[in-house]
This record gives structure tokens, C-alpha cells and sequence, in this order.
């Protein structure tokens, strides 16, 4: 055995609080180790080369880096002594960076447990095994979780780079959040106009199909080979007969149905297509309030169809899709407003939500435009803006900043200037967060074209006086407290993780934030990959992002899909369990417990009965290995004796 | 117990079978042994007395294949229910003649009972023992020379069986006091059951007798005390390492010991190892309401989980 | 080990999931939480990797303290890792007290890898505790072996 | 000149165990729980000579497991290419002496001895410094069958001294150079006069044993039996094949070795083995040519009553019958190789016979 172990000082990151070089000079008494030295940047190039040519002068036939985490940069050195002939198994690394340097104030302390950390690794290193990946086939398709415009970009991108697309919506059009808004900032453009056209696209596309109405049921298999249940819920109506002409609509007696589309800012027709732009363009029943559900009898959609589309009997139903990668683009939902009981939205009918204002401000909504009052429907005069309704606001549980509200605010304010000249906007701030390209600017505009009076301050309360509304707030600037009576309150409510976000994460086994949101492999580095290979992520289901953000992540995920899915063969990663036929009794224990059903019962040529893994399907958890009462089925890389061999360096000195 | 009734029992199954197991007379009066019944001519040979103490059924795991008729007692059956629960045996190659029970005698504790004399003849009258010995006839209660297990028995009837020689009975045992010898040792402190332990497993030879007269120790060949891949132990007989070794084992065992005795019955040491694994059986009952080798359809508690562990709580620090 | 630590250090050993607990060291690190240095951190791919037997070595070769920590149920990258870990060594917690060992000395328990403040608690707690807890004491011998030592003696 | 007999009456045995310890390492049959162990003597040491111990003294020569040697591998800095290997090996073993096993155990070290004195410095270094007191066997053991192996409750092969319990003392007599010393010992009285009544109550016991075969060293066993694997598949369908037989066995002597290495340091260790684990006969390339309880259960008595004789001219087995005792399947080794030897099974009656006339 020829160890070669290699110390990094991480510039000062390390060397500041561990004496590398002892660690490198103790690390040579070890038996097996032949080389041992510390580097400035073991990973920077010159680094890698001093690895490389090390392999080669001193006959090293296994590598130990001390180092950052393995999470950071164990790929990168598999490499580098792959390059130099050595099999990428036949490498550790110490992390002697985040969980040493890092956290450990006493450097003699540091550096002790730096040489056990690299002691641990040597005679882990020595145990390894070779280990060889062998390759499979990749289902060329693209699962995109939701329609909004990062999964409609995410999915245009896929079917333009040739594979075939299924989009599963929850809902029964595209074109999510964005498709709501009435004009987008900073450059005032009409929301759904530059929308549209894409959703038409997804329409369209022969290579994309469409799950409008539709949730994921169930996802089984592993990157190239995903096994994909969607549940299309009963709409009750035969869509492939319904041609959207709005008949059922005219006529329905359900008035009062509650408006998702519009955040119930007024009430729609119990069978309803969304809204004219929508995609696709078809009628549904919600049985909450259709009568014919409620009372079972009315059937008035049913006769005046002019295509018989009305089915009352209609079942949800499964399909099933098979897909090579996901992307996650399932968007985002807006925090419970009882939260939130001190300023009254949805107590009084004049305070409404952002969203629900863009319904009011935009010209295809309830109101066609004209702002007014939910209350008398009058036009209101005094307009006030609430910001961080709910955001960095950890009494809520919301310590975040939910990213594009400042910039809407604004935009909501110079558009009701426009709709009503001799109206006045108040917006009550913490800060004012204009980061993007031509924000700022905006921001100001805002102010100083539209007079749109900014208070720094928080509101403390907003309770009803005759007509108006009061809000009371502090000024922080004047160290005033102030109080406006307003016509109308509009709360920039928190952005939180969209509902069943949770339940979606389990189904992909990606893993989600303290807030809900999805959680990608690294911050920096890998920003629209989760820890789920062939699964990635766009749009604000991974955080608060506004529209361009959004596309650009939806971009970024389907580049990722498309490199993956660019290849007929991906390599399977060979640290995955295996069985040893002579010391395996077939007792199936590994079969009961694998999360996987990645192990089958094999009868050998003897007539023995053996465990057998299923090398596609096992994700090289180890729970068959703890299991195994023989040691049979061992998880390469991580076997009883690797492992042991790491204890034992530990405890036995 | 009605010998006669066995007999035509086994005679019956035979022609059927590869082999039956069932019991004879051990190398002196006080030893039942087990006996593989193969020809018509081995019936005279049968015994079926309280010196049936093995459990037979240790032998069908690694007979899977072959077609067994099997004589077990109530303790016994629950062996071959947790065979099925865990797939080691074929119902359809079982033919399984029960036997009712009212309690065995414990070599052991007979042996000890008379002295260790070498024992010339042993007669039951009900529930008394009557042996004789160089020394002269002694008549000893059974519940005195029985093994605990009989103490608390709680299955005197087998709970699964093809044949049934004898009538059904009812146990009279109190089932809360199953553990009750492990809440005792629980009632002492950390360095007493340390000490305790240190003591008993002190006397271990590592003969594995333990382990291979366990019928739920599936390893057998490739048990992981002897191998090199995987290295837990090594050949140093101190205690840690006998130590380890029965902590394996009752680790193995979680979930699944039948509380047969079996291992307790066959170490030569006299070492409590039932203990160990009732210790376990105890909490796998608190925390999964789950008692081994009573269903056949169950699952071992550590082959399976529940989103929400209803008895599991966060340990805080 | 130089004398300065062989005194004031224990051994404990952490067997940590690769995708959340050692994710949750990582970001501690990141963040610079500073923590006492007796822990040696040992990567498993899952809890559920971590046989009851590892720990049981560990305390066999004289750890004075073994902790254990995965994913948060219902987040484990395997998705069932970590719920067979729960039995598994929920079991053990309470087995070991039986033969002796303290259950004090053994902790397991879920950190999520963005939990890095939560992953300093842990170690600094545990740590506290084993401290309290003083040495394990060596692998005892086997009794023959102590008398004939007590008769050289 | 020195005495060849001795007598010690009941309460001076105690102050003879004593004055012992203070010459040698004493071990001695100590009740442990229900089971009686050869063990360190000291003051509070619970001593049994009721009956036989539960296994063989056998472990004080030849250890259950010795650490043979070890090392530590050392290395500078400066050149870590370069390795020094520093072996360590054991002290040299203490006077000691085993007093009360049975002469059959004691017969036990003397089939031991041509296998490991002439080859063995391990064994036979601890061999030279051991004496042994033994104490002849009062009456039969369940499973006893010393007389079948032409041995007897008062055998003096293996022994220093033999003692025989009398009514109101103990007889001892001197049957090695070594056993004289010992009774070279002012506590001792002479024992010349009690020799008449010692020989009438080992008569006695030896009356008193089963004889389970005949032909003693010379019996003859059948090779067709010997060779027939129906024989040996139904003999041992009911065995366990776990290792109680031989590791209580006073006359077994197979043993494993392995290394132990942790980081620098190490230990070459030599451990018992046995016949009837599969892991014994395991060889590198994976080939087991024993994988079968039925092969390795006719290797044990083969052995013993076959191979070992062949070599050695004396039969493997000292009759202490143990493994029968302590089997928990009851296999009868007396049993087996009585149906082995040519006369069969009905040869055991007439034998009797023959030990009465």
C-alpha cells in the first residue's frame, strides 16, 4: 500500500488555526503513507498537477486529501487521480476545513483532531476497493412540475432542444401568477400580452403535452428512468369536446362560486373557464357550487352545450408518464392573512392584497379596469400601500424578504395615478428593495413623477371609520406617529411556499428548507440542481423571484435536462450495495427493508437461494447492510470493514 | 403427553415425508434428545415426556426444502410462526403434529436438583418427577426443574399445527410477568448490571452453542463472530469480545427471538443469555406492541417503520 | 495526541448522513459556529446506513460517547433511511443501559443540512454531557485475565 | 530420601492450598455460579471438588487465546518510506500449578504433550512450569466412560501427584520427580499407612463406570462404517455443529491464528479452533472440503479414535465424557464408537462382564 496524503492550507482558511505542516509531518509515521505534504491550494490547478505528478514520482496507488468538505470538492480530486491512472474509489478526503478550522477556537486541539481526521481517512483509503460504473439507458423525456412562466419556459426550452415535454399544471390553465398580473415592472408592459403568446406556444409545441387541472400522484425510479403517476382531477367536463365557447358560462344559475383566478375579488359562475387568455381554453365544473353536485338537480350546462361536453359522472383519472428528468417549477403561495389580524385583510372588504389588486387594476378583470372600492364600488381618492405584509417578520415565522414586492408596489402606484389623476398613494416601507436593472429608477419615478408619498414605517393597525379606513403607522424618519384615512388598503402580502410544497418534495425525495421552499445542491455552485440527480429547479418554488429571474432559472434548469438527456447511456454510480453469494443465507432481510425494491431473490446454479441487487435501481442508501445480520450485501465504499476500519483508528490508540 | 397417540401421529405422516423430528431418550435417564424418524422400525424409539425440553423446530430452516414432519410444543410453535413471518421455511413443506404442554424439566436444574448423580431412572406422576440415583429415588415438583420459560408460558398449545396430539389448554400464566426477571435486573444500578453481566459472560467459551441452537440465528455458517469480511471480532477470548459476540446476537434477535430458551438450554456455562434478548422482546412490545412468533402475517418490527412512531419521542440533550 | 488535548479531550464518535446531518456540520462550519473539538465525524451515506453493531464497536473499543444523526423524518434523501434508523437504534438506546453502558452516551438525532446553528447545539450539548459524564473506563478484562494480574501483582 | 506418600487430613487441606499459592500460580475448581471453573485461587476463592469442572484445566497450558507475539511498526518523519517492525514477545511463564482436576483430565495434558512439547515452545514452556495435583474421581459422572478408554478414576498419566479423597483426609502420592517436591513439605504427613484403603476406594470407583465399549486403545474400528456417509448423515442429523464438545474437551488441541492491526501497532494471536466449525477447514480460495456437520463430526472421532492412535499409539480421548454431559443434543461419542467398532453396539455387555471377572 502506497498512501500519498496531501494537506490544504486553504489560504488562511485553514493554515490560520491548524498547523498543516505537523499535521503533514505526523501523518508520515503512519504505516502505509510514503508521501505526505501540505499545499497552498490543493485544488486550485498547480495543486492538482502537485497530486497528479506525486502519483506518478512516488508510486502512489491511493490518495487522502485534507481538506474542505468532500460535499465541496471530492468530484474534483476523483478526477484529478483518475487523470493520473488511479481508479476515483481509491481517494478520501479528511475535512479538516468546515468541520475543523472552522469551529475549533484552540489551534493545538484543531490540529490534533486534523491528524485523526487524516489518520481516519488513511486507513479508510486503505480499505478501499476499486469500484466501476457501468452504464444505462435514458428515457429522452421531461416531466415539468407547474405552468407558470418558469415551467413554461423550462418546458419551451426542452421541446425547441427536441424532447418531447409533459407539463403537469395543478390548475386548469398555464400561465400561473404572471398571467394574473395586470403590467410588469419597471417597464409597465401588459402582463398577460407578453404572456400569452407563450402559453400559445405550449399549446402548440407538437413536442410538449399539457396536464392541465392535474397533480403528480406518485414518482418512482431514479434519474434517466422516472416512473411518474399524475392524478387528472374530474372536471366534468369532456374537454376533448369542449370548444370554449362560454355557452355553459352565460347560462349557469351558480353565480356565486369562488373566483381562484381572481382571489375571489368577485364571484364567478360554478362552471367557468378561468379567464379569455386561458390555455387551455375549457369549461369546468366546481362542485362546491354547482347545483346539479349540491341540490342533484339542474343540468342547465348540460342542455345548452352545443357539444354534449357535460359529464357529471366523470372520475378522476391516472396516468402514467416516463420521463428522464424533472423540472420543479411549482411556484409559490401567499401567507394566510389571519396572521396578519392587526391590519383586517379579509375582515373589511377595503383592504385587499397586491394580487388582488392587480385583478382590480387590469382591464380584462372583474372590474374591466375601473378601480374601485370591493365595499360601495365608489373610486377611491386615498390609496395606501402596506409592505412586508408578513415578510421579515419572524413573529410570523416569516424571516425572509419576499423579494419583488417593493418593485410591485411602486408599479401599483404609478398605474393608479394613471387610472385615477386626482388620487394620492401612500406606501408605508422598511427599506426599499430595487436591486434588478432599471429598479431603482423605477422605484423613484414612482415618487417623484407620481407623487406617491413613501412612509418609512411600519403599521401597527387599520380598523374602519364610517366609509374610510384608518391607518395607523409610525414614521420613522419624522418619529411621528401617523395615521391616514384611506379609501382603500392594499397589503403587500408575504410570499410563502405554495401549498402541498411539502408532500411534492417527499414524492421527488428532494429536501426543502425550515420556510418550505426547495432546497438546491449548493447556493453558489449549483443553484437549479437539488441533491436528486435529474432533478432541478426553477422559478419561486426554490424562493421569492420575480418574472425575469424566474424564465432565467426555467432557462437554466432546461439546459440542465437537455445536457443530461443529451447522452443515449448515463453512467450508474458503482458505490451502490452488493452481495456476496458465499456468505449470503437468503434470508431476503435486505428485501423487506430496501426503500428501493432495488434487491430481488436469485437462485444460483448450486440451487443456493442469494439476495441479487438490482445495480439500475439501488441508490446506495446502506440500509440492506445494516440489515444484513451476515454481512453478506455490503454498500461498496461504505463497508462494515471501511467503516470499521475508521472506528478503530479512532478508538483503539 | 400420549405417547401412543404421537406415534400413530408420526406413523400416519411418515410415508409423506423425508423425516420427522421428533423425540428419544437421551444418553441417560434425565435427557430427552432429538430424534429424526425415517423408518417405521425407529417408532419404539420415541419418547414423549417432560424430558422434551429441545425445540425441535431449530432444525427446519435448514431443511426448507425437503418436506419435515416436526413435533413442537406450544414455546416451539412460535419458532415456526416466526419462520413464516420472515420466510425461512414452506408452510406447504411442513406437516406439523402440536403437542399440548404443561411444562418440561430442565436438564439443567434437574441435574443440579439430584446432586449431579448419575441418574438411573426418571418417572412423572402428574405434575412430580421421581428419579433415581445411586443415592436412591427422590420426587421432585416439576415447576422445581422446569425452565422459566414454562414459568410464564403463555402458549401451551401450539398455535399452529397440522396435528394436535392431546387436548387444547388454556395457560394460567399471568402474562405481565413475562420480564419480570428483566425488570428486576432493570431495578439495579448501571455498575451492578455491569458487573452482573462481566460476571456471566465472563464464563463464555465462544462455542457458539448459544447461536447454533438458536433456530432464529440464520447466519449459522456465516456468522459474522468468525469471519474476516466483515472483521468485527477478533479470536481474543477477553471479555469485550465476548461481549460483542452476545451483543450481536441479541441485536440479531431484535424483534424476532420466540423466547424458546434454547440458547440459555444449550450453553454450557450457564449463562442467562435469555436475558438479553427478553430485555429487547420487552421494549420491541413497549414502543411497537409487537410479540414475536404469534402472527404469521406480522412483520418484525425492525424490517418495517411508521411515518409517526407514535411511542418514539426526540431525545433532548 | 499531545498532552495538552490527551487530557482534556473525550472520545466521541458521529456517524452523520451524507445528504443532512454532514450538510449541517458543513454549513456550521460555513458560518463559522464555533464548537468543542472532541467529535471525529465518521460519513455514512444514510442513517439508516448506521448498524446498531458500529455503535456498539465504538463503546467496545472505548468511545466515551457515539452520536448519531440523519435526516429529519419524512426528508431523508432515501426517503425510508432514516425511519428504519429510528427503530433501529431508538432499540438500542435502550438496550444498552441494560449491559451497562450508559444511554446518557449515546445520542441520535435528525439535523437537516441548512440547520447548521442547530448541528453547534448538538455538538456543544453533547459534548457537555459526556464531559459530565467523565471517561467511559477502558474495555474491561476478561475476570481470569484480572486475577492472574492481581497474583503477578 | 524423598517421601512417595503423603497424607493430609481434611482441615489442613486449606493451609496446603495456601502454602501452594505462595509458590506457584494456583489454579483451582471454583463454583461460578451453577458451574464449576478452573480459576486463580485466592483467599475467597469458592472451591468445589464435588465434581468434575464444567471444562478442562486444559487453558492454563494451552490457552484459549495467547498473544504469540506483537509489534508495533515505527516510522520517522524524515523518511517515511522506510518502516521498522519492533516485536514484542511474551514473558516467560511463572511456576504453576493446577491442583484437584480429575485424572482424566490430567491423562488430557499427556495426550496433549507428543503433539506440542517436542515442536511447541509455547506449550511446553508452560508444560515444564506446571505441576499437577490431581484428584482421583470418587464415583462416575453422567456420560463418564473413562474405563473404556483404559484409563480409570485413578489414572496417574499426566499427573505430579494423585490425591484420593479418604474419610477423614487426603492420600497423596507422588508420581513424578516434580510430585515429590511437593510433598516434600513439613505439612505433609506420611501416607504410607492410608495407601491400602486409597486403592480399595479407587477400586471402588472404577467398578462403578460404564464401560461403553471394548477393546480399549486397541479397539477396533469398522473402516466400511468409518467410510460410509449414511452412516455419519444419520448420526449426526440431530448435531448442532457448534463447538461445546471440543472446547470443554481436555484432549482437543486444534487451533487457529490470526494478526490483529490497528493503525501501527499489532498482535499475532493463537486461538482454539474446532473440528466442527465449517470456518476450520475454510480455505483461502473459498474451497471448504468439510462444509457438511456429517464431515466434520467423523473427522472428531476419526481423530481421536483413529488418526491420533495411528500417530501417536494412544487413543485421542481421555473418557471425561463432557462432551456428552454438556452436549445439548446429548450426541454420544461412547455411543458412536461403539457402533464404529467391529463387535458393535452388543460388545458393551459382555465387556461389562469381562471388567467384573
Amino acid at each position: 500500500m502506497r498512501v500519498g496524503v496531501f494537506i490544504c492550507h486553504c489560504g488562511n482558511n485553514i493554515a490560520g488555526t491548524v498547523d498543516v505542516a505537523r499535521v503533514a509531518e505526523e501523518t508520515r509515521k503512519i504505516p502505509g503513507v510514503v508521501y505526505s505534504t501540505d499545499y497552498m491550494y490543493t485544488c486550485s490547478e498547480p495543486g492538482q498537477d502537485e497530486i497528479k505528478e506525486a502519483i506518478r514520482r512516488e508510486g502512489l496507488n491511493r490518495v487522502v486529501v485534507a481538506a474542505c468538505s468532500p460535499r465541496m470538492h471530492e468530484l474534483t480530486f476523483r478526477r484529478t487521480v483518475e487523470k493520473a491512472g488511479l481508479n476515483r474509489y481509491f481517494f478520501e478526503m479528511a475535512n479538516i476545513r468546515e468541520h475543523v478550522s472552522w469551529v475549533g477556537e484552540n489551534k493545538e486541539a484543531n490540529t490534533n483532531k486534523a491528524i485523526e481526521a487524516v489518520r481516519m481517512a488513511v486507513m479508510k483509503v486503505m480499505q478501499d476497493k476499486a469500484l466501476y460504473s457501468s452504464s444505462f439507458k435514458v428515457n429522452k423525456r421531461v416531466l415539468v412540475i407547474g405552468g407558470g412562466v418558469a415551467g413554461m419556459q423550462a418546458a419551451l426550452d426542452c421541446a425547441d432542444g427536441g424532447l418531447e415535454t409533459v407539463i403537469v399544471e395543478k390548475s386548469p390553465s398555464v400561465g400561473g401568477m404572471m398571467a394574473r398580473l395586470d403590467k410588469t415592472f419597471p417597464t409597465i408592459d401588459c402582463s398577460i400580452c407578453i404572456l400569452g403568446p407563450k402559453m400559445v406556444d405550449v399549446a402548440q409545441h407538437e413536442l410538449i403535452t399539457l396536464h392541465a387541472y392535474s397533480e403528480i400522484e406518485d414518482i418512482k425510479g431514479y434519474v434517466g428512468n422516472f416512473q411518474v403517476k399524475v392524478r387528472k382531477k374530474a372536471t366534468y367536463v369532456d374537454w376533448s369536446k369542449c370548444t370554449g365557447c362560454g355557452e355553459c358560462m352565460e347560462k349557469c344559475p351558480g353565480k356565486n362560486a369562488y373566483d381562484h383566478f381572481n382571489f375571489g375579488v368577485a364571484p364567478t359562475r360554478a362552471i367557468n373557464i378561468p379567464f379569455p387568455q386561458a390555455i387551455p381554453k375549457k369549461a369546468k365544473i366546481d362542485p362546491k357550487f354547482c347545483r346539479q353536485f349540491l341540490k342533484g338537480k339542474c343540468g342547465v350546462c348540460a342542455k345548452v352545450c352545443p357539444t354534449k361536453a357535460i359529464n357529471y359522472e366523470m372520475q378522476d383519472e391516472i396516468v402514467t408518464e416516463e420521463v428522464g428528468a424533472i423540472v420543479v417549477a411549482s411556484g409559490y403561495g401567499l401567507i394566510d392573512q389571519d396572521l396578519l389580524p392587526e391590519y383586517g385583510g379579509g375582515r373589511y372588504p377595503d383592504v385587499i392584497t397586491g394580487i388582488q389588486y392587480e385583478r382590480i387594476l387590469n382591464a380584462s378583470g372583474p372590474t374591466s379596469g375601473h378601480i374601485e372600492r370591493p365595499s360601495d364600488h365608489t373610486e377611491p381618492k386615498t390609496i395606501v400601500f402596506v409592505s412586508c405584509a408578513g415578510s421579515r417578520d419572524k413573529s410570523v415565522g416569516i424571516p425572509y424578504c419576499s423579494n419583488f414586492c417593493c418593485m410591485y408596489i411602486a408599479k401599483q402606484a404609478i398605474l393608479t395615478k394613471d387610472h385615477v389623476p386626482d388620487s394620492q398613494s401612500y406606501v408605508f416601507y422598511m427599506d426599499i428593495r430595487s436591486p434588478g436593472k432599471g429598479y431603482d429608477e423605477f422605484t423613484r419615478r414612482a415618487q417623484e413623477e407620481y407623487g406617491a408619498r413613501y412612509v418609512r414605517g411600519r403599521v401597527s393597525r387599520i380598523f374602519p371609520k364610517g366609509k374610510k379606513m384608518i391607518v395607523r403607522g409610525a414614521d420613522t424618519l419624522l418619529g411621528t406617529q401617523v395615521e391616514i384615512e384611506a379609501d382603500l388598503v392594499v397589503l403587500a402580502t408575504a410570499v410563502t411556499a405554495s401549498p402541498g410544497a411539502a408532500q411534492l418534495a417527499e414524492k421527488l425525495h428532494i429536501s426543502y428548507d425550515t420556510n418550505g421552499f426547495y432546497v438546491e445542491s449548493h447556493p453558489k455552485l449549483r443553484p437549479v440542481e437539488t441533491n436528486t440527480a435529474g432533478v432541478y429547479l426553477a422559478g419561486a418554488a426554490q424562493g421569492p423571484k420575480d418574472i425575469p429571474a424566474s424564465v432565467s432559472q426555467g432557462s437554466a434548469a432546461a439546459a440542465k435536462a437537455l445536457s443530461l438527456l443529451s447522452k443515449d447511456m448515463l453512467e450508474s454510480d458503482p458505490a451502490i450495495a452488493r452481495v456476496n453469494t458465499n456468505a449470503c443465507v437468503g434470508c431476503m432481510k435486505c428485501v423487506k427493508t430496501c426503500p428501493f425494491q432495488a434487491i430481488k431473490e436469485e437462485v444460483l446454479r448450486s440451487g443456493k437461494t442469494v439476495a441479487q441487487v438490482i445495480e439500475t435501481v439501488c441508490a446506495g442508501c446502506g440500509v440492506c447492510t445494516a440489515t444484513c445480520p451476515c454481512g453478506a450485501i455490503q454498500l461498496q465504499h461504505f463497508t462494515d470493514n471501511q467503516l470499521l476500519a475508521e472506528v478503530n483508528a479512532l478508538c483503539q490508540m | 403427553m400420549n405417547r401412543e397417540r404421537l406415534k400413530e401421529a408420526v406413523a400416519e405422516i411418515l410415508p409423506g415425508v423425508d423425516a420427522v423430528i421428533a423425540y428419544g431418550q437421551g444418553f441417560d435417564a434425565a435427557h430427552g434428545e432429538p430424534c429424526f424418524v425415517t423408518k417405521k422400525e425407529e417408532l419404539e424409539g420415541l419418547i414423549l415426556n417432560p424430558l422434551c425440553e429441545h425445540n425441535l423446530a431449530s432444525y427446519l430452516p435448514s431443511r426448507k426444502n425437503k418436506k419435515t414432519g416436526v413435533v413442537v410444543k406450544g414455546c416451539d410453535s412460535r419458532t415456526i410462526v416466526q419462520f413464516l413471518q420472515e420466510g425461512l421455511v414452506k408452510r406447504e413443506n411442513l406437516v406439523i403434529i402440536g403437542v399440548p404442554c404443561t411444562g418440561v424439566v430442565s436438564a439443567k436444574k434437574l441435574a443440579r436438583a439430584l446432586d449431579h448423580q448419575t441418574v438411573e431412572e426418571v418417572r412423572f406422576e402428574g405434575e412430580t418427577v421421581i428419579a433415581r440415583t445411586p443415592r436412591g429415588e427422590k420426587r421432585i415438583a416439576l415447576a422445581d426443574v422446569s425452565p422459566d420459560k414454562c414459568r410464564t408460558c403463555r402458549y401451551p398449545t401450539p398455535l399452529i399445527y397440522d396435528v394436535l396430539v392431546g387436548e387444547p389448554i388454556e395457560s394460567d400464566k399471568d402474562p405481565a410477568a413475562v420480564y419480570d426477571d428483566v425488570r428486576e435486573l432493570m431495578g439495579k444500578s448501571l455498575e451492578e448490571r455491569k458487573a452482573y453481566w462481566e460476571k456471566e459472560i465472563g464464563r463464555c467459551t465462544r462455542c457458539y452453542a448459544c447461536r447454533n441452537a438458536c433456530p432464529l440465528c440464520v447466519c449459522q455458517d456465516s456468522c459474522i463472530a468468525e469471519t474476516r469480511d466483515p472483521h468485527w471480532q477478533s479470536q481474543r477470548s477477553n471479555l469485550s469480545e465476548k461481549m460483542m459476540f452476545h451483543f450481536i446476537h441479541a441485536i440479531h434477535l431484535a424483534g424476532r427471538c420466540t423466547e424458546c430458551g434454547e440458547c440459555e438450554r444449550a450453553c454450557p456455562m450457564d449463562i442467562p443469555l435469555g436475558k438479553l434478548k427478553k430485555k429487547i422482546n420487552m421494549d420491541m412490545l413497549d414502543l411497537f406492541d409487537y410479540v414475536p412468533g404469534i402472527v404469521c402475517e406480522d412483520k418484525p418490527p425492525l424490517y418495517t417503520f411508521k411515518v409517526e412512531e407514535k411511542k418514539i419521542e426526540e431525545h433532548e440533550l | 495526541m499531545s498532552d495538552v488535548t490527551a487530557n482534556k479531550e473525550l472520545r466521541i464518535v458521529g456517524f452523520l448522513c451524507n445528504w443532512c446531518s454532514y450538510g449541517g456540520a458543513d454549513t456550521a462550519g460555513v458560518g463559522r459556529f464555533k464548537q468543542p473539538t472532541d467529535l471525529r465525524i465518521i460519513r455514512v451515506p444514510c442513517s439508516g446506513r448506521v448498524d446498531p453493531l458500529l455503535v456498539a464497536k465504538a463503546f467496545a473499543n472505548g468511545a466515551d460517547g457515539v452520536l448519531v444523526s440523519g435526516c429529519h423524518p419524512r426528508d431523508c434523501h432515501y426517503s425510508e433511511g432514516n425511519y428504519y434508523a429510528r427503530r433501529r437504534l431508538e432499540m438500542l438506546k435502550r438496550f444498552l443501559p441494560f449491559i451497562g453502558i450508559d444511554e446518557k452516551r449515546f445520542h441520535y438525532t435528525w439535523i437537516s443540512a441548512s440547520e447548521g446553528q442547530r448541528w453547534q447545539k448538538t455538538v456543544t450539548d453533547f459534548t457537555k454531557r459526556i464531559h459530565e459524564l467523565g471517561p467511559a473506563g477502558k474495555a474491561v478484562l476478561d475476570p481470569a485475565d484480572k486475577a492472574v494480574e492481581e497474583m503477578a501483582s | 530420601m524423598k517421601r512417595e506418600a503423603g497424607f493430609i487430613p481434611k482441615d489442613g487441606w486449606n493451609a496446603f492450598l495456601a502454602s501452594l499459592a505462595k509458590r506457584f500460580n494456583l489454579y483451582v475448581p471454583c463454583r461460578e455460579g451453577e458451574t464449576i471453573l478452573f480459576q486463580p485461587y485466592h483467599a475467597e476463592s469458592v472451591i468445589c471438588l464435588d465434581r468434575p469442572a464444567a471444562s478442562a484445566p486444559k487453558g492454563v497450558i494451552f490457552p484459549q487465546s495467547e498473544t504469540l507475539f506483537s509489534f508495533e511498526l515505527k516510522k520517522k518523519a524524515e523518511d517515511p518510506r522506510k518502516v521498522d517492525v519492533e516485536l514484542k514477545s511474551e514473558g516467560a511463564p511463572q511456576d504453576t500449578a493446577i491442583v484437584a482436576l480429575r485424572p482424566c483430565d490430567a491423562r488430557g495434558f499427556s495426550i496433549l504433550d507428543p503433539v506440542y512439547m517436542d515442536v511447541d515452545p509455547y506449550y511446553r514452556s508452560r508444560r515444564e512450569k506446571t505441576t499437577i495435583i490431581t484428584l482421583a474421581c470418587p464415583n462416575p459422572y453422567p456420560g463418564c466412560f473413562c474405563t473404556s478408554v483404559e484409563s480409570s478414576p485413578a489414572d496417574k498419566s499426566g499427573s505430579d501427584v494423585l490425591v484420593t479423597e479418604l474419610d477423614n483426609g487426603y492420600f497423596l502420592e507422588a508420581v513424578t520427580e516434580k510430585g515429590r517436591t511437593i510433598l516434600d513439605d513439613n505439612a505433609i504427613q506420611d501416607g504410607a499407612g492410608y495407601k491400602e484403603e486409597a486403592e480399595g476406594r479407587q477400586k471402588a470407583a472404577h467398578d462403578r463406570v460404564k464401560k461403553a465399549f471394548s477393546g480399549g486403545k486397541k479397539v477396533k474400528i469398522s473402516q466400511e462404517r468409518l467410510l460410509s456417509d449414511e452412516f455419519w448423515e444419520e448420526t449426526t442429523a440431530k448435531c448442532l455443529s457448534c463447538g461445546a464438545c471440543t472446547y470443554l474437551c481436555p484432549t482437543c488441541y486444534c487451533f487457529n491464528i490470526t494478526d490483529e492491526q490497528t493503525v501501527n501497532r499489532g498482535e499475532r494471536i493463537r486461538s482454539w479452533d474446532s473440528c466442527m466449525f465449517p470456518h476450520f477447514t475454510l480455505e483461502t480460495s473459498g474451497h471448504n472440503p468439510r462444509t457438511k456437520k456429517a464431515q466434520r463430526f467423523k473427522q472428531r472421532v476419526g481423530h481421536k479414535f483413529v488418526y491420533y492412535p495411528e500417530q501417536y499409539g494412544d487413543l485421542g480421548c481421555s473418557g471425561c465424557g463432557r462432551c456428552i454431559r454438556f452436549c445439548p443434543i446429548s450426541m454420544e461419542i461412547s455411543k458412536v464408537v461403539a457402533k464404529l467398532s467391529e463387535e458393535g453396539e452388543g460388545s458393551t455387555k459382555d465387556a461389562a462382564e469381562g471388567a467384573r471377572s
